[in-house]
């Protein structure tokens, strides 16, 4: 079953068209990639998943709500997630309070309790505090809770962007090049966490990645956008083997190398 | 073939034709005047349109329209180069460093005061009497372009520069501040001073109104004039607009103004020297505002300190309205707003028979025009739409 | 830091040896007793009346920032506040009333800090709110109801306590009317936005005498209402003070804003360590991020809009009633400055530092440029060059303009930093390091310009 | 010879201490490589030397001559040209005036405009094409040959290159490389910042590691490639 289904998503910014007519569909429980050069649309194609975009034209069914124009917040809140190409964490709140604002959609003690200081507001907040370091351990860094999140080195900001997204609750979890900037150790690392996020937490996975090694090895299903028209899609095998993708994205040397 | 395309890029970088020169330059001067008839014509039609549908209850409304229409469009010309003109300021300085520099109204009034100055001046050494009137608007407005250019420049050398790069409201809340300094300075200065608090401006004697044409409305003639000191108003305001048209788009330091607005830093691995830009884009809004406060203290006839506050709001909600950071869009922007404003100050209290009173209305229409603007569409009428980017 | 590393020069010797453990105990006591007596020794205004309320009020701060028990700061600074000082101020009307004025102003500064300091928006027209709930009362307890329509009158004077509550709610819908238009603005955008909405208040109530008089223009209201003085029988007979009923007032001012006060710092502090705290934090970091993390932006924008509005609006009801007199230039922008000010001086977002930073801008309208105005003239008089019509009184925008300056270049974070803030704002002052490549490129094509031709955009 | 040399080189982000003392040199007609994972400093390095930051201890010296306390703009004047990270095509300019901003020291009414312009040109017939087109609307890859040949524009003795294949198809990655191969064979010195170490290996004849801040290998291309440890951190190979 389809836990996304985007069909024939268009978006044009002035007369430039970023995404042209594409339809894609991301089974429950799969981890997918999208690929293509830089100016592909793929980052637009994520902006108007999460609904930082509206799209022109075509729909966009997430767990069987339409979300086509739905503002950004309340995508959020039916369980969609992301990270963003350019990390952006609260950079002067703490590792901790990251994850709390990522789980803001679940916390619900009113304003009023709030102010009243209500018995229900410290239980609450215990509860958000624990569940946050539960997450915080799982992607490693629950010691580095107290530090500010511009502190942490690169790829612990990586970790806390995805444990950020996590603590949402979502079904679904966008990562806008998730390995940019890290060194094939980094990357490994952070394939395994990939990895783990689908066969541990039993969440859908969607990448968009420029390296071919991640992507080949970890995903079922690959799109190739290129001029904002998806050229492809299939596995690897196929992916790898497709004459289009060749010569618009991977080229020969590449392709190889990248088998 | 190569060849070919080869000759032509040549051809096209070493001379640009001059036909493209001038499309650079007068093309938004067309475009402005294109806007400046449209929001005429718009904005004649809907008063008369209201005074029409009210013509049951009151009979002389029509005429009574109709014999001011001219009046009401010349002062919205004149008070829309004045919003072009201080916009303009606004709108350079946010171009190139993304900050609105809350004291260009000051600087406008800065303008104001030194003409008034220079008047003063002239007058009490008793040149003033038989001087040419041409000769003292050019001597005023450059008085007043080299100080308000100059103090611009300063006001940026000290409390803007210290904080680039820090966030936004940093730089303008050192900006409230500077305007705040600016008007209790000059108020220092002018009470200790023969200006006095509330300045006459003192001129030579510009001549009568001059008489455009004449209309006649039933059974009487009215005469439709302009008064000298307006028309110079607004040929200067043109020709500084055209000048200013020229050096941003089509020369060398222009075109470095706008790669500097585009990105700083890489501007400067051109060998851009970005600070000095900076400096230029303050001294060209400066000497902008001084001009612009030096005609148009001469137009009012009095200058105080606080005078350039509300003018500097409006103009940069003209700004705003245009597009900011769009040079083209600033003087669109303060003709529409300066039409509008006469309109609403003119007709409002005609059509409500007195009971509000159109001044002070005017500028809540103002304002209101601004949210408006901002709400539905924020890039403002030439802006470029910007996307938010992820 | 002091308390990370052992103390290095003298100074900080002697700020940590008078700060805690038993020297720090009874240094505060000695000095609280002295003070005391400084105050109740010297009723008259002078000089060195001003120099020992100035050291009352230190006193305040320091209780506040040393690290005595909470019990003994409680006691002591509560002794100060609700013994002493009244005291002081039946002894003396004028320092309970520049108390009083303070209180009002430090609630004003609180509220505003929730839009400016905690949600990142700067609001340039918040005095607005405060000419509302000012207006609110003003009307309503006066002849204008009268003025107004025939068959309405005044409402009784006793309606006052209800109606700091109306103000309340009447400052956060005015809040909300603002904010749901203007709140999708840029941070600069909506800077200017509400100083054209502060204007407009501004420019109603001068010219809303007009058809209907409504706010007797720029004429203002006189003969505001106060309330009754129900507690006065308490007060004169089982006190046994015999208080006149201006006394009483200037008591029931200065005791109801220090309740309001009080009951704004709790709620303020609530709301910044709660979910909501973190989400206009969230949101003043980044505003992407924050709704991609499911923040509903402009909701959570309002509701900073109107808290902060609503403290206004109340504060607004008692000062027209503790006025008797309200007309439209109270309201100015400077006010709105003034209070931006206090905000900035004692560092936004930081609780103890707003209420400082409104302490101390208020002392120098109220005290230290009249003080200094005097000294001006003697020096006057006594041959040296000033001119003549220098009146540091009449050059607050001069002073505020400065202080906003030369906070902004040399300490932008205040005198009392909010930590977190101060992470902010001192922040590298590069504009783009190597590892952000945030704005560099988002692998999309920017959103072609739709510039016409020759149009000249420079940005 | 030593065209271009770092000295024990610190540079600062406000507390941050990013450069630890880096001592780096360029020959005339080389290419010189850094590699390093991200934060390692190489970016931060070809900014101090570009000017955009300000080293606080140790110098850069350009043929023999100090140019780490004078501003970027005179550094460009002085033969050093970067391309920055993430290619910064001013988006509103066209292509031809994105060119024409790189000759800004130059009179765009020279003949060797003209031919540097023609040199730019024949490296990149794709940007001949879309000559009057807005930068910004360019796609990734011409971009990034945007604004090479922008520095190029410049006239520069040492090109910095920095991450000139990020966020590229492997397809066209290729042929960036390529083409500053060609750039160096035409005699152009480069110094090279890139992720993609393997590739920059292959082309580079010198090559630097960069490890928080500081250099902890130096050596022939050649040799690096076959270090156990670059092959393990940075290149991906078992």
């Amino acid at each position: 079953m389809a836990l996304l289904e985007a069909t024939n998503v268009t978006k044009t910014f002035g007369g430039l068209t970023a995404v042209n007519d594409v339809t894609l569909m991301i089974e429950k429980g799969s981890i997918a990639s999208v690929i293509g050069p830089n100016g592909a649309g793929k980052t637009t194609f994520f902006n108007m998943l999460t609904g930082i975009y509206k799209p022109d034209k075509g729909a966009i069914l997430f767990d069987g709500t339409s979300i086509a124009g739905m503002r950004s917040d309340r995508i959020a809140a039916l369980g969609m997630r992301r990270t963003f190409q350019n990390i952006r964490l609260f950079n002067n709140m703490t590792v901790l309070e990251n994850v709390l604002v990522g789980m803001h959609t679940r916390l619900h003690i009113p304003f009023w309790q709030i102010i009243a200081s209500a018995p229900g507001v410290r239980r609450e907040e215990t509860k958000a505090r624990d569940e946050a370091r539960e997450r915080l351990a799982y992607v490693g860094l629950d010691a580095k809770r107290e530090e500010l999140a511009k502190n942490l080195p690169y790829g612990d900001q990586r970790r806390l962007e995805i444990a950020r997204a996590l603590a949402g609750d979502p079904k679904l979890i966008l990562l806008d090049e998730p390995t940019a900037g890290m060194n094939p150790q980094e990357t490994d690392a952070a394939t395994g966490l990939i990895r783990r996020l689908r066969d541990d937490l039993g969440l859908t996975v969607v990448l968009i990645e420029h390296d071919m090694r991640l992507v080949m090895s970890i995903s079922e299903r690959i799109s190739v956008l290129d001029y904002g028209t998806k050229i492809a899609e299939g596995d690897a095998h196929t992916i790898r083997s497709n004459p289009r993708v060749i010569e618009a994205y991977l080229g020969k040397g590449a392709a190889g190398a990248a088998a | 073939m190569a060849a070919e395309a080869n000759a032509q890029t040549s051809a096209q970088a070493v001379r640009r034709p001059i036909a493209e020169t001038l499309r650079t330059v007068f093309g938004p001067l067309v475009q402005l005047l294109l806007f400046v008839i449209g929001s005429a014509i718009a904005l004649s039609l809907l008063v008369i349109l209201l005074s029409l549908v009210q013509l049951g209850a009151r009979p002389d409304l029509l005429t009574r329209t109709l014999t001011i229409l001219p009046q009401v469009l010349i002062d919205g010309l004149v008070r829309g180069f004045l919003f072009s003109t201080i916009a303009l300021g606004y709108t350079m300085v946010y171009g190139v460093l993304e900050f609105i520099n809350f004291a260009h109204g000051e600087i406008f009034m800065v303008g104001g005061v030194t003409g008034a100055a220079v008047g003063l001046f002239l007058a009490s050494v008793g040149l003033l009497e038989g001087m040419n009137p041409l000769f003292f608007v050019l001597l005023v407005v450059l008085i007043g372009m080299i100080v308000s250019g100059t103090l611009a420049v300063t006001v940026e050398r000290i409390a803007y520069r210290p904080l680039r790069g820090a966030p936004r409201l940093v730089p303008l809340i050192s900006a409230i501040g500077v305007s705040l300094v600016l008007q209790d300075v000059v108020r220092l200065i002018m009470t200790n001073s023969p200006l006095g608090f509330n300045a006459r401006y003192q001129s030579p004697d510009f001549g009568p109104p001059i008489r455009l044409f004449e209309m006649t409305l039933g059974d009487r003639p009215v005469p439709i004039i302009i008064s000298p000191k307006a028309l110079v108003f607004i040929t200067a305001a043109v020709i500084m607009l055209i000048v200013l048209n020229y050096l941003v788009n089509a020369t060398r330091l222009g075109k470095a103004i706008r790669a500097t607005a585009q990105d700083m830093s890489t501007a400067s691995l051109m060998g851009i020297n970005v600070n000095r830009i900076i400096t230029l884009t303050f001294l060209i809004g400066g000497a902008l505002g001084g001009a612009a406060g030096a005609l148009f203290g001469l137009n009012v006839g009095t200058v105080n300190p606080y005078m350039g506050f509300i003018p500097g709001l409006k103009a940069f909600t003209a700004a705003v309205l245009g597009g900011i950071g769009n040079i083209t869009g600033a003087m669109v922007g303060g003709l529409v707003l300066g039409f509008l404003e006469a309109f609403v100050a003119s007709y409002l209290s005609l059509f409500t028979n007195g009971a509000l009173s159109g001044a002070a209305y005017a500028d809540i229409a103002a304002f209101s025009i601004l949210i408006l603007i901002l709400i539905f569409r924020p890039s403002g009428l030439l802006g470029e739409s910007t996307t938010q980017k992820v | 830091m002091a308390t990370m590393s052992p103390p290095t020069n003298l100074w900080e010797q002697v700020k940590a040896t008078l700060s805690r453990g038993p020297t720090g105990y009874s240094f505060l006591g000695l000095y609280a007793a002295i003070c005391t007596w400084l105050l109740l020794t010297n009723p008259r205004t002078s000089l060195n009346t001003d120099i020992a309320f100035a050291l009352f009020l230190l006193l305040l701060l320091l209780i506040y920032r040393s690290q005595v028990a909470l019990g003994f700061k409680v006691v002591l600074g509560g002794l100060m506040l609700f013994v002493v000082l009244p005291i002081f101020g039946t002894l003396n009307p004028f320092y309970i009333d520049v108390a009083t004025q303070a209180g009002i102003f430090v609630a004003l500064a609180l509220g505003l800090n929730v839009v400016v300091g905690f949600a990142g928006l700067l609001d340039l027209g918040y005095v607005a709110f405060f000419a509302v709930g000012a207006y609110l009362w003003g009307i309503m307890s006066t002849e204008q109801m009268t003025l107004m329509n025939p068959a309405w009158s005044p409402v009784p004077p006793i309606m006052f306590y209800p109606f700091i509550l109306l103000g309340l709610i009447v400052g956060a819908t005015f809040g909300v009317l603002l904010g749901l238009p203007v709140l999708r603005l840029r941070g600069d955008y909506l800077a200017i936005v509400t100083l054209g909405f502060g204007e407009v208040i501004r420019v109603l109530a001068n010219n809303l005498d007009r058809p209907i008089n409504i706010t007797n223009g720029s004429q203002g209201i006189r003969g505001i209402e106060r309330p009754p003085l129900i507690f006065a029988d308490f007060v004169r007979n089982t006190l046994g003070l015999n208080l006149d009923d201006q006394q009483l007032y200037q008591q029931f001012f200065y005791f109801a804003v220090l309740l309001i006060v009080m009951l704004t710092v709790v709620v303020v502090s609530r709301l910044k360590h709660s979910r909501i705290g973190r989400a206009w934090e969230a949101i003043r970091e980044d505003e992407t991020a924050a709704i991609a993390q499911g923040i509903p932006l402009v909701r959570t924008k309002l509701l900073a809009f109107a808290v902060g509005a609503s403290f206004a609006g109340a504060m607004g009801v008692i000062f027209a009633s503790k006025q008797l007199f309200i007309n439209p230039p109270t309201f100015d922008l400077i006010r709105s400055i003034n209070i931006l000010a206090m905000v900035i001086l004692g560092g936004m977002g930081s609780i103890p530092g707003v209420m400082l930073g409104a302490v101390l801008v208020t002392m120098l309208d109220l005290q230290i440029l009249p003080r200094l105005a005097t000294v001006l003239r003697d020096l006057q008089r006594a041959g040296a060059p000033i001119p003549a019509a220098f009146d540091p009184t009449q050059y607050q925008r001069l002073f505020f303009g400065l202080l906003l300056i030369l906070m902004m270049i040399f300490r932008p974070t205040g005198i009392l930093p909010d930590e977190r803030r101060k992470e902010e704002l001192v922040e590298d002052q590069v504009v783009d390091l190597p590892l952000d490549d945030g704005e560099v490129d988002s692998g999309e094509p920017p959103p072609p310009t739709q510039a016409p031709p020759g149009s000249g955009p420079i940005a | 010879m030593a065209l271009l040399k770092l000295e024990d080189v610190h540079t600062y982000y406000g507390k941050i201490h990013a450069l630890k003392g880096i001592s780096i040199t360029v020959n005339k007609g080389e290419i010189v490589t850094l590699i390093g994972s991200n934060g390692a400093g190489k970016s931060t390095t070809l900014r101090t030397i570009s000017g955009l930051l300000a080293p606080r201890q140790g110098q850069v010296l350009l043929n023999d001559e100090r140019i780490d306390r004078i501003p970027s703009h005179e550094i460009v004047k002085r033969g050093i040209a970067q391309s920055p990270e993430g290619r910064r095509i001013f988006p509103r300019l066209t292509v031809l005036e994105n060119l024409e901003m790189g000759a800004y020291l130059h009179s765009t009414r020279s003949v060797t405009y003209q031919e540097d312009l023609e040199r730019v040109f024949t490296l990149f017939p794709r940007l001949r094409e879309r000559v009057s087109q807005k930068g910004g609307t360019l796609s990734g890859g011409e971009q990034q040959m945007l604004a090479i040949g922008r520095a190029l524009m410049t006239r520069p003795q040492v090109l910095l290159l920095d991450e000139p294949s990020m966020g590229l198809a492997p397809v066209l990655v290729e042929q960036i490389f390529e083409i500053i191969e060609t750039i160096n064979a035409q005699g152009m010195t480069v110094l090279l910042v890139e992720q993609n170490a393997l590739q920059a290996l292959g082309i580079a004849h010198r090559g630097y590691v960069l490890q928080s801040g500081r250099i902890i290998l130096e050596d022939e291309a050649k040799v690096l490639r076959d270090n156990e440890t670059v092959q393990k951190s940075y290149l991906g190979l078992e």
